[in-house]
């Protein structure tokens, strides 16, 4: 029971964390908007490093550093509250390339203690990756729990490993449909639209067409032993052909995933360097917690087969 | 009997890396400028906006015209139908689906490919900088 | 082995031009298919790589429609466990294979030949690349199927399952022959053509061997 | 042909048929399997042929000795059932002649002839067996079960839809297999029964 309750608390906490947590750029990304859009305010978050000052154009200064160390003068239009108690700010701000200063739009609150990176381009967007990227790793691990329990029922003839693979599978396709809503909703709002066929849209699309088949034969076959032995044998056969779709298609070809061909940041996923450590740390609780998660479903349908079993027993 | 599957286990996978390998030196869903030029058919082509090089928002006609380098290095206008993409200016990379006419690439869409590097840049240039780089 | 194997072989072809379940129903399926498209096409002028594309999925549903017969037809007459009772379970798979491969290369040359015949606007760039693209991709549709018509003719819904649990199963042989075949018609050039061929034949040797290895526990009850 | 077998079971959709089956039989012996209808006897029969895999235990075979594993238990096995089909596209020649040539046995005209002989089916018919009468298909099977004189000869209700006449036939298989090698019979006829050695009841589901 306990730990029920602490992968509840676990999921809900770092999914709480994952949203909630502020986005803040420094000066850097500022300079970065600045080039491209001198009308972009963005989150930044500075710690004052001195009095406020009145300016001559009737606004107030203060003179601020950014996480990095770089210092600016900060321009605020009127005099903030308790301005001259606050440690630092977390304030939206954009750059004027005309006057040459950096002017805060609106204050936020507080310098937060932690924040996520200002990510140009995904901003707050980049949220979601703490829900999709689990999805999809969730995904692989479930089909690849259900192929193992297919070559196990194979070998061995007991229809437990069978429903262990279905239950597997089941998950799978939940977790495969998850995935790609998440990721459709991100590519809308990233790359422009739902759907482009991507190389990596066009592998999960395949993947949901394998388990869809697996689940259209299982159901199309009476005899549970003969129904078992066909399902694992075409776990198995798409298991060796969709590999060419799920893991070497979308990383050799150029697309707009991270993670592909032309893509050399290597994405996220592939490689650690390329992130935060603070989302880096959330991202893999989340994906903790999903894996335990995934386990106290395969634990809750055993049950339920369980009782299904024995009800079919006590049947007249 | 456990012999032949090993053997077979073996031959799975070699053949599968070699299937793999394959992907390596292909690109089946996208095409370069010369091809799309070639074809004259709608495609996907990929490739860089090159920032050097004005852009243009025509109210009257909706249209969003830029130039943009492809695989290749071969650099073609873009003529979008309709408005400035979303992130159009940091991307990365964009991906121009339309077909290639009379000296430009007229795309019914452009979708854009953000930097996946999911941190802060600690060694950015201080604002103050860009007033000697920009002008 | 190769023997048993061949014997069943011989007894499928004698069983099927006595019969004759496929071939006229498939030659038909062609034909009808093929008129279709023609109607479809009149007055429309389409590149040979947008036809090549057609010529596929003529191929695939053509192989969707007819290549089940082999292990269904045993199964619905009974005769599968007399034919479990004379021989192995790997030459079984190996005849059934053989005869698979003729029935579509057959029907894929008839294809391909009145595809030639009837598209004016079809014209090949290497004819002999292309007819050995043509060859390789029989070749995988008959290994991939043969081992899903085995899986289908032991459940109820036959008939529409079998393009169901195909199409995953056949798709990267389809993207990498259809590619293939556009290189051989439009502009053909060995480096750009090779990583399909390869695809194809690992695929080829992959699903081959898996079907080796997983038939008997198809086969037995 | 020695068979043993010991703690077979048999469950289809986790319902057991039968369970805890244990026999052996030897070479010479006519062993006769008996139950009432659906008790499973022909399973069992399917289980000793190969043709299923059994739930629980396990059945060795050997001859003079030497193991023979299931895999290659066609080769020295035969086996007549109601339920069996053959190709009905093909005439009783051409059958035979099919069967021969994947068992990898050279069979001519005269020892087609003198099979079709043995079992009184007509040797000059070029019909298809499509036409049979259910005695004269019965008739067809003995001769499938009999063609490469295996060892091990296994009958499921060997006499259902013959005459006196064929059911003589039958029996005359059965004396012959038994000089040298073993017969099992799954059955109900009394008849039948008469020619068994030894029996097993199979109980089955209650």
């Amino acid at each position: 029971m306990w730990w029920k309750l602490l992968l509840f608390f676990w999921i809900a906490a770092f999914s709480a964390v994952g949203l909630v947590t502020p986005i803040a750029g420094s000066l850097t990304e500022l300079s970065m908007i600045a080039q491209w859009s001198a009308e972009k305010a963005i989150p930044v978050k500075f710690r004052t490093a001195g009095e406020p000052v009145s300016a001559e154009d009737g606004g107030w200064v203060i003179r601020g550093t950014d996480k990095h160390g770089h210092d600016a003068d900060f321009h605020f239009s009127a005099i903030p509250e308790n301005a001259g108690t606050r440690d630092g700010y977390l304030a939206t701000a954009r750059y004027d390339t005309t006057a040459h200063r950096v002017e805060v739009v609106e204050v936020l609150g507080e310098y937060p203690g932690f924040s996520f990176p200002f990510i140009p381009g995904l901003e707050e967007r980049a949220k979601i990756i703490f829900f999709h990227v689990p999805m999809a790793w969730m995904t692989v691990v479930a089909f690849l729990v259900s192929m193992w329990f297919g070559i196990q029922y194979l070998r061995k003839k007991d229809l437990e490993d069978d429903f262990r693979s279905v239950a597997s599978a089941g998950l799978g396709l939940l977790f495969c449909v998850l995935a790609t809503t998440t990721g459709s909703l991100w590519a809308k709002f990233n790359w422009g639209s739902f759907w482009n066929w991507d190389p990596r849209q066009t592998s999960i699309f395949v993947l949901l067409l394998v388990y869809g088949a697996y689940f259209a034969l299982r159901s199309a076959v009476e005899i549970e032993e003969k129904k078992a032995t066909l399902s694992a044998v075409y776990n198995i056969i798409a298991a060796a052909t969709v590999p060419f779709f799920i893991f070497i298609m979308p990383r050799i070809m150029p697309g707009l995933h991270p993670g592909s061909a032309d893509d050399n940041s290597a994405g996220p996923v592939v490689s650690s360097g390329g992130m935060d450590a603070i989302m880096r740390f959330v991202l893999y609780s989340m994906l903790g917690g999903f894996l335990v998660l995934y386990g106290w479903l395969m634990r809750i349908q055993g049950r339920l087969h369980r009782i299904k079993l024995k009800r079919a027993e006590l049947a007249p | 009997m456990k012999k032949r599957y090993l053997v077979g286990g073996v031959i799975v996978v070699v053949f599968l890396v070699i299937g793999g390998l394959s992907f390596l030196n292909s690109s089946v869903e996208y095409a370069t400028l010369s091809k799309a030029e070639k074809s004259g058919k709608k495609v996907q082509v990929t490739g860089k906006w090159v920032q050097d090089m004005s852009t243009h928002y025509d109210t009257q006609n909706n249209t969003f015209t830029f130039y943009m380098k492809d695989e290749d290095d071969r650099v073609a206008q873009v003529v979008l139908e309709g408005a400035k993409p979303n992130n159009f200016d940091i991307a990365t990379s964009v991906v121009a689906k339309g077909r290639y006419e009379e000296g430009a690439f007229y795309a019914s869409e452009v979708l854009t490919k953000c930097p996946s590097k999911y941190e802060g840049n600690p060694e950015g240039q201080h604002p103050d900088e860009i007033k000697k780089s920009s002008l | 082995m190769l023997k048993q194997a061949f014997a069943i072989f011989w007894k499928d072809l004698a069983s099927e031009l006595r019969t004759r379940y496929a071939i006229n129903a498939l030659l038909m399926f062609v034909v009808v298919t093929l008129a279709v498209i023609m109607f479809a096409l009149v007055g429309e002028t389409l590149s040979p790589g947008a036809l090549t594309g057609m010529l596929w999925v003529v191929m695939f549903f053509a192989a969707m429609s007819g290549l089940s017969r082999s292990f269904v037809a045993e199964e619905e007459r009974g005769t599968s466990m007399t034919l479990q009772l004379l021989a192995t379970p790997t030459a079984i798979y190996l005849g059934k294979l053989l005869f698979n491969l003729l029935l579509v290369l057959a029907l894929n040359i008839f294809i391909v030949l009145l595809f030639l015949l009837t598209m004016d606007q079809f014209t090949v760039a290497q004819i002999d690349l292309f007819w050995f693209v043509i060859l390789l991709g029989s070749i995988g549709i008959a290994s991939a199927t043969t081992i899903i018509a085995a899986i289908i003719a032991k459940a109820n819904t036959k008939g529409t399952l079998f393009p169901v649990l195909s199409f995953p199963v056949i798709l990267p042989l389809l993207m990498a022959g259809i590619s293939a075949t556009k290189i051989a018609v439009e502009e053909p050039m060995w480096d750009t053509v090779w990583p399909d061929l390869q695809l194809l034949g690992s695929y080829i040797v992959v699903v081959i061997t898996i079907s080796f290895l997983l038939f008997e526990f198809v086969w037995k009850d | 042909m020695q068979i043993s077998a010991t703690g077979i079971g048999k469950k289809f959709n986790r319902r057991s048929i039968f369970r805890e089956v244990d026999f052996s039989v030897e070479t010479g012996e006519v062993f006769g399997i008996i139950g009432r209808n659906g008790s499973g006897k022909s399973t069992l029969l399917r289980i000793i042929g190969g043709l299923l895999s059994p739930s629980a235990g396990s059945i060795s075979y050997g001859i003079n000795g030497t193991d023979v594993s299931v895999e290659h238990l066609h080769r020295v096995m035969g086996y007549a059932a109601p339920y069996l089909t053959l190709y009905e596209e093909f005439s009783a020649a051409e059958n035979i002649a099919l069967y021969a040539k994947i068992r990898g046995l050279q069979k001519g005209s005269s020892d087609i002839a003198a099979l079709l002989d043995r079992v009184g089916l007509p040797t000059d018919r070029k019909d298809p067996i499509r036409a049979y009468s259910s005695g004269m298909m019965q008739r067809m099977k003995l001769i499938f079960s009999i063609l490469h004189e295996p060892p091990l000869l296994l009958l499921d209700e060997p006499i259902s839809n013959l005459d006196r006449e064929g059911m003589a036939v039958v029996y005359d298989i059965v004396a012959e297999q038994k000089k040298t090698g073993t017969v099992i019979i799954a059955t109900n006829d009394d008849e039948d029964i008469a020619q068994c050695d030894r029996t097993l009841r199979v109980e089955g589901r209650a």
